[in-house]
């Protein structure tokens, strides 16, 4: 075989590609099928969001948090309102948070089915990913009545939220949990079980758990290396020490431990504890007020810090300067994507040209979180 | 022998997991279709149907602005233009411009929020499609208009009385500190039960 | 261990290489001397007390006098956390590279040079990352003027509100 | 038909220049076959297929154009006609243009042979079967020059995966047409419809166990040759964006996919010819035309069955990886083909007239698999508490 003479190919993968996810660009250096190396190029999705703070000011930078990962833009709201809380000493009503929470653990769900549908679609299963359009829809209706929009909700306020639960919500909510469930199962079934399925992701883009933290990986990326770690558990906040709920690892089940399967099967036993936070969250809530007192003109005390949340894509760190006037001096915000991102690289090496489109999708890269 | 019981687990898995994923979909032929066949196939109008939280296309009823300019200063994108100057004869508010730049608006709902009246709100209204970005430009001032000054009790205007009524309870929609909209509305549900039997609120 | 633990500890390993040890904004932070931050990171991901396995977070703050480089390090072991700067001046803004330290660096420090100019020595990839590789400036200093067009988009929207004005006029 | 043909060419119906009139029918006969049985049926087929697949996604899919969306192909293909034909600057434009009609050519040929009835055949050639796979293994030619000349690296990509995938799974399909010409010991289409029966336990299906898997592996095979999901790597929309097909645009785009839904009928025509009993049904009538007409539709109708389930089986599964494709087919399907072939001559050494009882069993068993299937889809239904809805339109 060592006379065959190939030679190496160099394939331009994006910005527009129909697997990944975003306007991304890889540069792949290939030998035939296999890839001796794909290289990232982000950057095409940078909207200056970290620009923008420092001249809308406190309050009217929140409806663009939402465009920093649009995906799950309940967290980056909640990261934004929570940093801004803790330089500005304000304590958010109990009620707020539990809306939080609720609004929050339903945008995980609703993120996590569209990871899990597209990493159907990128291996050629179209059915499950409709289907898990479908849940999501049912979620945005929820969320749009609670809120007035399907994706940039901008429903947290600094202090609290900006709108109650809608009456009758709570019923509505309850309803639809009961209808996920077993849906979930009937996915699992359909999809995460199937055979081809598995073998196309297990064994693919493994990750152990001394690189997951050395590249900086978070939440279900870094659980799929066995690693059990999770902000609302280990540094709780908001009022998530109220519920019950575990953290599901990767355990190699299927393949190697931390591999592309590990990770996909970690989010779908995480929208199961989601439910169950959510119904706990749902019968738990208790009456009050939802937004402190904050004053239009929102000026905190000169000061930094760091606020980390959950989100659906892991540990989303919002790095605030205040200076005291009333625009922040400046914010910076640490995404899980843009940690996948670069461990792409690595992994990619040896790997088969269908393999890069999967191991974009285990990553759970948003495009939008990478660049920002 | 490991060799040959995995080779025949293999086939025995692909072919269980695939007779799964058959009968899924095969169950999918019984039910009912998701899609809601946008714009002409609907029984009610999309619009009819969205929550009243919705965050469409920004309307403004003029006779209930206050001229505050409220909502000026909060709109992180600065599309909303205003200008209100004191009529130097009568010292009343003189609203000359109240312009909204659709094409630019990002329907985050922090202009509705801080109006005293409810004038600016969002509608249900979401098909803003045009030709130009002239023509997205929602102008609300014809001829210079005269703000509106709240009164102290209730209004008294019956042309004004409902389309502040209609404000507030807009407005009541947003978290004010101190508010508990679910319970408030359970309450107020159950008020307009006890004080008007068979009649929808 | 609490955040101050972790600096003095830092601090009575390093002495005088620690310049500042801050408890007044928040997070406490410990400003150090830009040339001792690998040593300084080594040392703390090494040590069997502070075990910082993962950088967490690095950002840039430009304070219009000098520049920061913010270090957010975390230990998944211990779970504590611990934030060191340091101060570069803003002409020629130059730091060692903590790649070799934590691979999560690499990116980090990119986009860090990218949007505030901070060169990181011995950096194996200093390339721009969101801006375009043309991009004149960085766009996080302070002083950071937008080009009004960019190879001839212009990044600048014309209102149509006065459009529409002298259109009627 | 032939056999009609000459016939009547026999019985000096066409006068002197008979051989010239009957090759001329003969012509004009098959060209009304392709161009109004073989490129409509494609289309529709398109249609049903985003029906089927809309009906297993929640969806409603194409519904505007005619009656329940059914002239969409029409639609369709009259806007690939009206679009521009681009090729490349940098392609090899000869064989740029040439390769949709190798794909074409590829599909078309194999109707030549095609047993709709007892009569209604163009030509039972005696190497009937083998000229089926032989035929359409010529898409390979098409689909590799479409990806060279193309001169794109993702075309290139999706070619040479499609020329290693077809012919390596010629190799378990070729195989497992052996236990049939086993049994019958002939080549031609109609003699091997002739030796089953109408009944579903005189079917090769169920003839014994060897030949039930023999089956099976040629429909996953003929699935693969013809490019279907889960074995659509040549075109996988989410890695090769569209594989050979990238660089393609307007009628010749239009060609090779016309060529892979019309290659659904002629993959489902082989199976039900080789072991579902082929247009066998019945001896209700002595007239041959009413008879005729009677095969038509019990072939049709399985075929069609067959078609459905390609489309049902791409809605459900996900695509293999080209190793995983090279390992399928080299592990576990070339073995077993060999192994059933073996199976199959010992069990005609056996029981040279087949083993009637063992055509019962295997039916009961299937009977079984069925009930079973049922009872998960009912079971799946109850639990998802989602609305039913009978109706196949909408």
């Amino acid at each position: 075989m060592s006379t065959l003479r190939t030679e190496e190919m160099t394939l331009n993968m994006g910005p527009q590609h129909p697997s990944t996810h975003g306007v991304l660009r890889f540069v792949v250096r290939a030998d035939g099928e296999v890839m001796r190396e794909a290289i990232p190029d982000v950057g095409y999705l940078h909207r200056s969001i970290e620009k923008i703070a420092e001249k809308v000011g406190y309050h009217g930078f929140m409806p663009y948090t939402d465009r920093v990962d649009y995906v799950c833009a309940m967290f980056t709201n909640q990261g934004w309102g929570s940093a801004c809380e803790r330089l500005g000493n304000i304590e958010v009503p109990k009620r707020g948070e539990y809306c939080r929470v609720i609004a929050a653990e339903f945008n995980r769900l609703a993120s996590h089915l569209l990871s899990i549908g597209t990493m159907g679609m990128d291996i050629g299963a179209m059915t499950p990913f409709t289907h898990a359009i479908r849940e999501r829809e049912m979620i945005n209706d929820l969320i749009e009545e609670l809120c007035g929009a399907r994706l940039t909700f901008n429903y947290m306020r600094i202090g609290g939220v900006a709108w109650d639960l809608p009456p009758g919500w709570r019923e509505k909510s309850n309803a639809y949990l009961d209808h996920l469930e077993p849906i979930l199962d009937e996915f699992n079934n359909l999809l995460s079980y199937n055979k081809i399925y598995v073998e196309r992701l297990a064994n693919i883009g493994i990750i152990t758990a001394k690189e997951a933290i050395d590249y900086n990986l978070v939440g279900p990326n870094l659980r799929g290396c066995g690693v059990k770690w999770d902000i609302r558990k280990d540094i709780p906040y908001s009022v998530y020490p109220d519920f019950d709920f575990d953290v599901p690892v990767g355990n190699g089940h299927w393949g190697t431990l931390g591999d592309s399967m590990d990770r996909y099967m970690v989010r779908v036993f995480e929208m199961k504890e989601s439910v169950k936070i959510l119904r706990q969250a749902l019968a738990k809530i208790p009456s009050g007020p939802v937004l402190a007192k904050v004053p239009r003109n929102f000026k905190p005390p000169a000061g930094e810090c760091q606020i980390r949340v959950e989100s659906a894509r892991g540990d989303m760190g919002w790095y605030v300067v205040s200076d005291g006037t009333g625009y922040p001096w400046r914010v910076h915000v640490r995404t899980g994507s843009f940690a996948a991102m670069g461990i792409i690289q690595k992994l990619s090496q040896g790997l088969m040209i269908a393999d890069l489109v999967t191991l974009i999708a285990s990553l759970d890269v948003i495009a939008p979180e990478i660049d920002r | 022998m490991s060799g040959v019981s995995d080779y025949v687990q293999n086939i025995k898995e692909t072919v269980s997991t695939i007779f799964e994923g058959m009968a899924i979909t095969a169950s999918h032929f019984m039910r009912k279709p998701y899609t809601v066949q946008y714009p002409d196939r609907m029984a009610v109008r999309v619009q009819d149907t969205l929550p009243f939280r919705y965050r469409g296309i920004l309307e403004v009823d003029l006779e209930i602005c206050t001229g505050c300019l409220a909502c000026e200063r909060l709109c992180p994108i600065d599309c909303i233009t205003i200008v209100a100057d004191k009529d130097p004869v009568t010292k009343q508010l003189l609203l000359s411009q109240f312009d909204i730049d659709i094409a630019k608006c990002m329907y985050c709902g922090l202009c509705s929020e801080p109006c005293p009246t409810g004038s600016i709100h969002h509608t249900t209204e979401f098909e803003g499609a045009d030709y130009s970005l002239e023509s997205l430009i929602r102008r609300f001032v014809k001829d210079p208009v005269i703000a509106y000054k709240p009164k102290k009790g209730p209004e008294t205007d019956q042309r004004i009385a409902p389309i502040l009524n209609r404000g507030m309870a807009y407005l009541d929609q947003w978290a004010i500190p101190g508010s508990d909209a679910e319970a408030k509305a359970a309450a107020d549900k159950a008020a307009a039960e006890t004080a008007a039997p068979g009649e929808p609120s | 261990m609490e955040p101050l633990q972790i600096l003095e500890r830092v601090k009575n390993q390093f002495g005088d290489r620690i310049l500042e040890v801050a408890d007044r904004k928040l997070d406490p932070f410990a400003v150090i001397d830009p040339k001792a931050i690998v040593e300084i990171g080594r040392f703390m991901k090494n040590d069997p007390e502070l075990q910082m396995d993962c950088l967490s977070n690095e950002s840039g703050v430009d304070y219009k006098d000098h520049i920061e480089v913010v270090y957010h390090f975390f230990s998944y072991q211990r779970r504590h956390t611990a934030v060191l700067k340091v101060k570069l001046p803003r002409d020629n803004p130059s730091v060692e590279t903590l790649e070799n330290v934590w691979k999560s660096a690499n990116w980090m420090e990119r986009e860090i040079f990218d949007l505030l100019g901070v060169n990181f020595e011995g950096h194996s990839d200093m390339r721009r990352i969101l801006m375009p590789e043309d991009w004149q400036g960085y766009p996080l200093r302070k002083d950071f003027v937008e080009p009004l067009e960019y190879h001839g988009i212009s990044t600048v929207r014309e209102s149509p509100i006065i459009r529409l004005d002298t259109k009627k006029k | 038909m032939q056999t009609l043909i000459e016939n009547l060419v026999n019985a000096g119906t066409f006068g002197k220049n008979a051989s010239v009139v009957a090759a001329i029918v003969i012509f004009v006969l098959s060209a009304v076959v392709f161009l109004g049985v073989a490129f409509p049926f494609a289309g529709i087929v398109s249609w049903v297929e985003r029906r089927v697949w809309a009906r297993i996604q929640s969806r409603v899919g194409p519904n505007r154009v005619g009656p329940n969306g059914f002239l969409q192909w029409l639609a369709d293909g009259v806007k690939h006609v009206c679009k521009e034909d681009i090729i490349p600057d940098d392609s090899d434009p000869t064989l740029f243009k040439t390769a949709p009609y190798l794909v074409v050519l590829a599909f078309v040929l194999p109707w030549a042979v095609m047993p709709f009835s007892s009569s209604l055949i163009l030509a039972d050639l005696n190497v009937g079967i083998l000229y089926m796979t032989s035929v359409t293994a010529l898409t390979v030619v098409g689909v590799l020059m479409a990806g060279w000349a193309s001169n794109d690296k993702w075309s290139l990509i999706g070619g040479i995966r499609s020329a290693a995938q077809i012919v390596s799974y010629e190799i378990p399909a070729g195989l497992s047409i052996f236990p049939v010409v086993l049994m019958t010991g002939t080549l031609s289409m109609q003699g091997i419809i002739r030796a089953q029966g109408w009944a579903p336990q005189h079917w090769f299906l169920f003839a014994n166990p060897f030949t039930f898997i023999a089956a099976n592996i040629l429909y996953i095979s003929a699935l693969a040759e013809g490019n279907r999901t889960p074995f659509d790597l040549p075109e996988a929309e989410s890695e090769l964006v569209a594989g050979f097909a990238t660089e393609y645009s307007g009628m010749r785009y239009l060609f090779f996919f016309m060529a892979e839904w019309g290659n659904l009928f002629i993959i489902g025509a082989i199976i039900t010819t080789l072991f579902l009993g082929g247009w066998q049904c019945p001896h209700i009538t002595k007239n041959v035309v009413l008879m005729n007409v009677l095969q038509l539709i019990v072939f049709n109708v399985k075929v069609l069955a067959l078609v459905f389930l390609s489309m049902w089986i791409r809605a459900t599964l996900p695509r293999v990886r080209i190793d995983q494709l090279m390992l399928l087919c080299w592990k576990y399907f070339v073995p077993i083909s060999f192994v059933d072939m073996i199976g199959t001559a010992v069990w005609v050494a056996i029981w040279p007239d087949g083993n009637a009882f063992m055509g019962y069993i295997m039916l009961a068993g299937a009977i079984v698999v069925a009930v079973l299937f049922i009872q998960r889809v009912i079971f799946y239904l109850r639990r998802s508490r989602m609305e039913m809805y009978f109706n196949p339109t909408i």
